[in-house]
């Protein structure tokens, strides 16, 4: 008889351990960090391809959490062309050209040129700052733009050649 | 140094208790009946002697513990229960060969104790298809594997024909006289008067008395009232055989099951060898107050 | 006999003593529209060709970029580049270092082998290129993104690409290029089979796109024609066999697409609203999903197809069914999974098929549900769903006259089939082990 | 005195198990059963793949996994439940503690020889199947037919361990049996029910419908063989894309220990039951 009792409790032990576990699963409360993307893994919520290349990557997260991950600025754009909710109100970050750090895209620097092969072939970078930008679009024969300038134009079409 | 000594063993299962603060001492040697009516706890008090209940209490096999060091204390112990089961996939000789050698001798000993019990030719039989007295037989000769000094037996005649368990008896007999000590449980008093030489009563889980056959019979049957034999015979030999008794001088009369004839305790038995004599078959009797 | 040996021998010391600027030399000798006969010999990179010339190699003279930059150069139009090793071009993604980049029209570039290389061809700005019969191999130890296409074609029009091989490299990537005949290539181990964007009026056959990540991506285009094509084995995350993004009028025909993570992928296609896409006679096979469509795929015809053992057979992203009101017609397709009969014996079963299933109905709608897929459970859902129809929920697809027989496209190249001698071995050793067991101890009495 | 080790009596008593278990209509019944359906799955699976020669991991592999997920616990827990509630009712297990052996030995010895049993049977159908699907040229390879194989091992262990649970808690055959078979069915189909109902009622999200899913040692199994059949987990959806992502082939380790452990918890409780409960 004390057996069973025994063993009842220590189930119920069980079910307790077994919520802190479930309790601990649950996702972080948002922070102020870019989603993270799984390079070679994670696909393009826009154009459905695989995001190999951290350079051109972009993500954002909506106010409720949700996240969307880009291969290409471009796709980002596009993406925001096809969801003016989200356009808005969501948090977004697009990744530096030339070093592994994120930006906030409204305070990071953009360059668009032909000579910039894509991967989605729109031909966009970002950078930290408008000195390195500048340079960039003069070595590439591209203009330097920002974020807002980008989103009010049309969303971009693929580079072409003159 | 004892044999066997159990101290304030108490067994409970749930919350009925079996047995209470029981407490003894067995010599080597000696043959020990356990007496006392169903539920009494006699079965019980055996398997707390071979270890397989768990207990209250100490109980030492020359000076080993049961629960605490069982395997060495059951290679001291053989055991014959109430009703042997063997496991029903094996022949006799797989049977004997099995259990010697989980005693850790050689399986041919196994086959060897077959001889001493008269199951040699049975070899390759399975054991389902035995007869109750060759089975008691074999449990025997299984209880004597390793050679132990204490025999344990819960009423092993119980279900064994009357010239099947005479012959059990003797066995038993035979192995008091070459020196085992035997403790065994039975309702037939004269089991208890043909073997034991000392009498455990139990009743409700307590030890009554510690006493001798010869005192358990002044306890059952005082001299001065009469007894009542109970004859089972076949139903047809019934009215011959109360002729005949009654030409002896008995007050017979017929029941149920067979005859029943008043005896004094000197001449309890006369009534047995006269039938015997005259060829009539007595399946078994019965003595009651 | 003798003499014809020694010329051998002398030609091949000859190449072997040639210095190594020699091919520049020659090059630079000769009038356009020559022909240089190369035998043998290794010659150092880069090789820039700017006159239109024939180059022939014989027995495989090798041209080393020896890791630096791209090897071999081509400015002029109607250089022909025929029979050469060509290896060891530099690393660099950006500079775009390749084995043979080509920057005119008319150029072929044949029976080449290829090694060691970033890129493989590049085409930019070359219209009317024929690349026939080279084998290219990237590099096997760089992580995927950091290799480079074996094949790239960028704004070059009316390009011929046939029977070529590709291993180890990131993708086949035809962007900006109309006209594009892509036919009888293998493309292994790398991760997109084929990238093909922007690229109109193109025709793919008889490829065999194995192993990669993704097996062919097709987008933004219109008029392609896509038929005989061999995709399996192409799984990884999110990986596809065939996927479609804003295509227009495609003819997708007797394609073969076996054990993909999805078969044919559908994203917004047809675009256009006068737009068609037509599915006909392909063979979708144990694919964990066969068709899986993003909403429904509109102005679509899906005919004669066989959709075998995939687990899922048809997938509609977000549940909901494909609409015959928009377009969408399946006909006559053979289903592993159809449950009917063909009384009149005409080859089609009597009774609809109907995609339904419920926990394809539960996964559409809640994807993390897959989970459960191979479960007995699910079985048992299905069974019950099936005994009691009031659970049963709205047809993905209805096919009202299904194949009793599957619709097998002859003369594709057959998926390479192992033979399995160790594994043979293996279930010989495992019958052995339980029949000795079991025998054994039948056999030996319990002495 | 003659003294006994105890592997000397363990591998007794698993030699007499394992005698009693082939001669058991139970038993003999599952290894029919068991090896029939393998080789006829494997058969039919094979058939479609041979005339179009086309061959892979169809929804036919798949019923082969399903076959294992349903047969192979079924196998092991009525064996299990049967192996020390039968004696107790026979009257032989009183017998066997009656002789110089303590109840750990009687406990080992029962899973040992059911174990070699149950081994012995599940060879025999892996190894038609397996001749079968070398002899047909199959997408499945030696180390992965071999994983499975050994995965399949696990899980009956299991099953036999939670089984021999059964019988030495519960004191009669029916009961034990009873309880054994229900343990099926929670193990088999309502536990994933359960959780697809809980599931689909409170949206939980993908992290955890993995967590909860992992309580049932079956999806264990299902995941490890899942991944070692295909080497990735795309077919579970999102939450195996999730595992994969977080353990990838740390998954198969990890599975087996938690099959291991699965194993191991339901024995020592049978043996704390076994000790506390005697020959009764």
């Amino acid at each position: 008889m004390t057996m069973r009792k025994h063993h009842l409790s220590s189930l119920s032990y069980y079910v307790f351990g077994l919520l802190l576990l479930l309790s601990a699963c649950r996702p972080a409360p948002m922070s102020d960090r870019p989603p993270i993307i799984r390079f070679g893994y994670d696909t393009c919520d826009y154009c459905r391809m695989l995001i190999s290349e951290p350079r051109y990557a972009a993500t954002l997260r909506t106010p409720d959490g949700q996240e969307r991950r880009f291969d290409d600025i471009g796709c980002l754009l596009h993406y925001l062309h096809e969801h003016p909710e989200e356009a808005d109100v969501a948090y977004i970050w697009v990744h530096d050209y030339l070093q592994d750090r994120w930006h906030r895209a409204s305070q990071a620097f953009f360059v668009r040129s032909d000579r910039l092969i894509t991967p989605m072939g729109y031909g966009i970078i970002a950078t930290a700052d408008t000195l390195t930008a500048d340079s960039l679009a003069r070595t590439l024969g591209g203009t330097l733009t920002r974020f807002a300038m980008l989103q009010a134009a049309p969303p971009p079409s693929s580079i072409r050649l003159p | 140094m004892a044999l066997l000594t159990i101290e304030h063993l108490t067994k409970r299962f749930g919350t009925t208790t079996v047995l209470v603060d029981f407490s003894c001492t067995i010599e080597p040697g000696e043959s020990v009946a356990l007496w006392g009516p169903n539920g009494a706890g006699k079965t019980t008090l055996l398997r707390c002697v071979l270890g397989v209940l768990p207990f209250e209490g100490i109980i030492q096999i020359k000076g080993i513990d049961v629960q605490r060091q069982g395997k060495q204390a059951r290679r001291l112990v053989g055991f014959v229960p109430q009703e042997v089961a063997f496991y029903p996939t094996l022949t006799v000789g797989e049977t004997a060969a099995f259990f010697a050698r989980l005693r850790g001798l050689d399986p041919e000993e196994g086959r060897r104790r077959l001889v001493q019990v008269a199951l040699q030719d049975r070899l390759d039989q399975p054991v389902g298809t035995l007869s109750g007295g060759q089975r008691q037989r074999l449990a025997l000769a299984l209880a004597l594997l390793g050679d132990p000094p204490l025999l344990l037996l819960d009423e092993p005649t119980s279900s064994l024909d009357i010239r099947s368990r005479a012959e059990f008896m003797d066995a038993l007999q035979k192995l008091l006289a070459a020196g085992k000590t035997l403790l065994f449980s039975t309702h037939r008093f004269e089991e208890v008067e043909h073997l034991a030489r000392r009498v455990l009563l139990l009743e409700n889980g307590h030890l009554e008395a510690d006493t001798t056959p010869a005192a358990l019979a002044r306890r059952l049957f005082p001299e001065t009232s009469q007894y009542r034999l109970r004859l089972h015979l076949p139903e047809r030999q019934r009215p011959e055989a109360v002729k005949t008794l009654q030409t002896h001088g008995f007050e017979v009369w017929m029941n149920g099951h067979g005859l029943e004839v008043r005896v004094s305790l000197n001449e309890k038995a006369r009534p047995l060898t006269l039938l015997s004599r005259a060829g009539f078959e007595i399946i078994d009797f019965e003595l009651h107050a | 006999m003798g003499t014809g040996v020694l010329a051998v021998l002398l030609t091949t010391l000859v190449a072997q003593a040639q210095p190594t600027s020699l091919l520049s030399e020659r090059l630079a000798a000769v009038a356009p529209g020559d022909t240089i006969r190369v035998v043998g010999g290794i010659y150092p990179g880069p090789l820039r060709i700017t006159k239109p010339v024939v180059l022939l190699g014989e027995q495989a003279p090798v041209i080393d970029g020896r890791g630096q930059g791209t090897v071999v150069i081509i400015e002029a139009p109607d250089v022909v580049l025929q029979g050469f090793v060509i290896r060891n071009s530099g690393r660099s993604l950006d500079r775009e270092n390749a084995g043979i980049a080509v920057h005119a029209d008319r150029v072929t570039i044949a029976d080449n082998r290829i090694e060691n290389v970033l890129f493989g061809i590049y085409l930019r700005q070359a219209d009317s290129c024929r690349i026939l019969r080279n084998t290219i191999e990237g590099d096997p130890t760089l992580d995927t993104p950091r290799r480079g296409d074996l094949i790239r074609l960028w704004y070059s029009n009316n390009a011929l690409i046939q029977d070529n091989t590709t291993r180890y490299g990131r993708d086949v990537v035809i962007w900006f290029a109309r006209g594009i005949v892509l036919r009888g290539n293998t493309i292994q181990f790398g991760r997109y089979g084929l990238h093909f964007m922007y690229s109109d009026s193109s025709r793919i056959e008889r490829n065999r796109m194995l192993h990669n990540s993704v097996g062919a991506y097709l987008m933004y285009s219109t008029r392609l024609t896509f038929r005989r094509n061999l995709l399996a084995y192409n799984r990884h995350a999110s990986a596809i066999g065939v996927g479609l993004k804003d295509m227009d009028e495609v003819t997708f025909e007797e394609n073969v697409l076996v054990d993909n993570q999805i078969g044919i992928f559908i994203d917004n296609s047809p675009r256009a609203i006068d737009a068609q896409i037509r599915y006909l006679g392909n063979v979708v096979a144990y694919n964990d999903i066969g068709v899986q469509a993003l909403q429904d795929a509109p102005r679509s015809i899906f005919r004669d197809n066989s959709l075998l053992e995939n687990y899922e057979q048809v997938d509609l992203v977000g549940g909901g069914r494909f609409s015959e009101a928009n377009g969408t017609f399946w006909e006559r397709n053979y289903w592993s999974d159809y449950r009917g009969y063909d009384a009149d014996r005409d080859g089609y079963g009597d009774v609809p098929y109907r995609a339904v299933a419920l926990f394809d109905a539960l996964t559409d709608r809640t994807p993390a549900f897959r989970l459960f897929a191979f479960s007995p459970a699910v079985q048992a859902l299905e069974l019950a769903a099936r005994a009691f129809p009031v659970i049963r929920p709205e047809p993905k697809l209805i096919d009202v006259a299904p194949r009793m027989q599957p619709l097998l496209p002859e003369g594709i190249p057959a998926v390479p089939r192992r033979p399995r001698p160790v594994l043979a071995l293996g279930g010989l050793a495992l019958l052995l082990i339980g029949g000795l067991t079991i025998g054994s101890a039948r056999l030996r009495r319990l002495r | 005195m003659t003294t006994t080790t105890v592997r000397a009596t363990v591998s007794l008593l698993a030699r007499k198990e394992l005698h009693d278990a082939l001669r058991n209509r139970w038993f003999v019944l599952y290894t029919v059963v068991f090896a029939v359906l393998a080789l006829a799955l494997s058969w039919i699976g094979l058939a479609g793949g041979q005339l179009y020669g086309l061959a892979g991991f169809g929804r036919t592999t798949a019923s082969l996994i399903n076959l294992i997920m349903l047969i192979v616990p079924l196998m092991g827990l009525t064996l299990g439940a049967l192996s020390l509630a039968l004696e107790r009712e026979q009257g032989t297990l009183l017998y066997i503690l009656a002789q110089p052996v303590v109840p750990g030995e009687v406990l080992l010895g029962k899973l040992l020889g059911l174990a070699i049993a149950l081994t012995a049977a599940l060879s025999i159908g892996f190894g038609l199947s397996g001749l079968l699907l070398a002899w047909r040229g199959s997408p499945i390879g030696l180390g992965a037919y071999l994983g499975l194989f050994g995965l399949t091992i696990l899980l009956a262990l299991l099953s036999l361990s939670l089984g021999i649970l059964f019988s030495s808690a519960l004191p009669r055959t029916a009961t034990a049996l009873g309880s054994a078979l229900f343990a099926w069915l929670l193990l088999v189909f309502l536990g994933d029910l359960g959780l697809l109902g809980s599931a689909l009622a409170l949206r939980i999200s993908v992290e955890q419908l993995f967590t909860f899913s992992l309580l049932n040692p079956l999806q264990v199994f299902k995941v490890a063989a899942i991944l070692l059949l295909r080497s990735d987990l795309q077919v579970l959806g999102p939450a195996g894309q999730y595992a994969m992502h977080l353990y990838g082939w740390r998954l198969l380790p990890l599975s087996t220990s938690v099959l291991l452990l699965w194993t191991l918890i339901p024995l020592i409780l049978a043996y704390l039951f076994f000790r506390r409960r005697g020959a009764l």
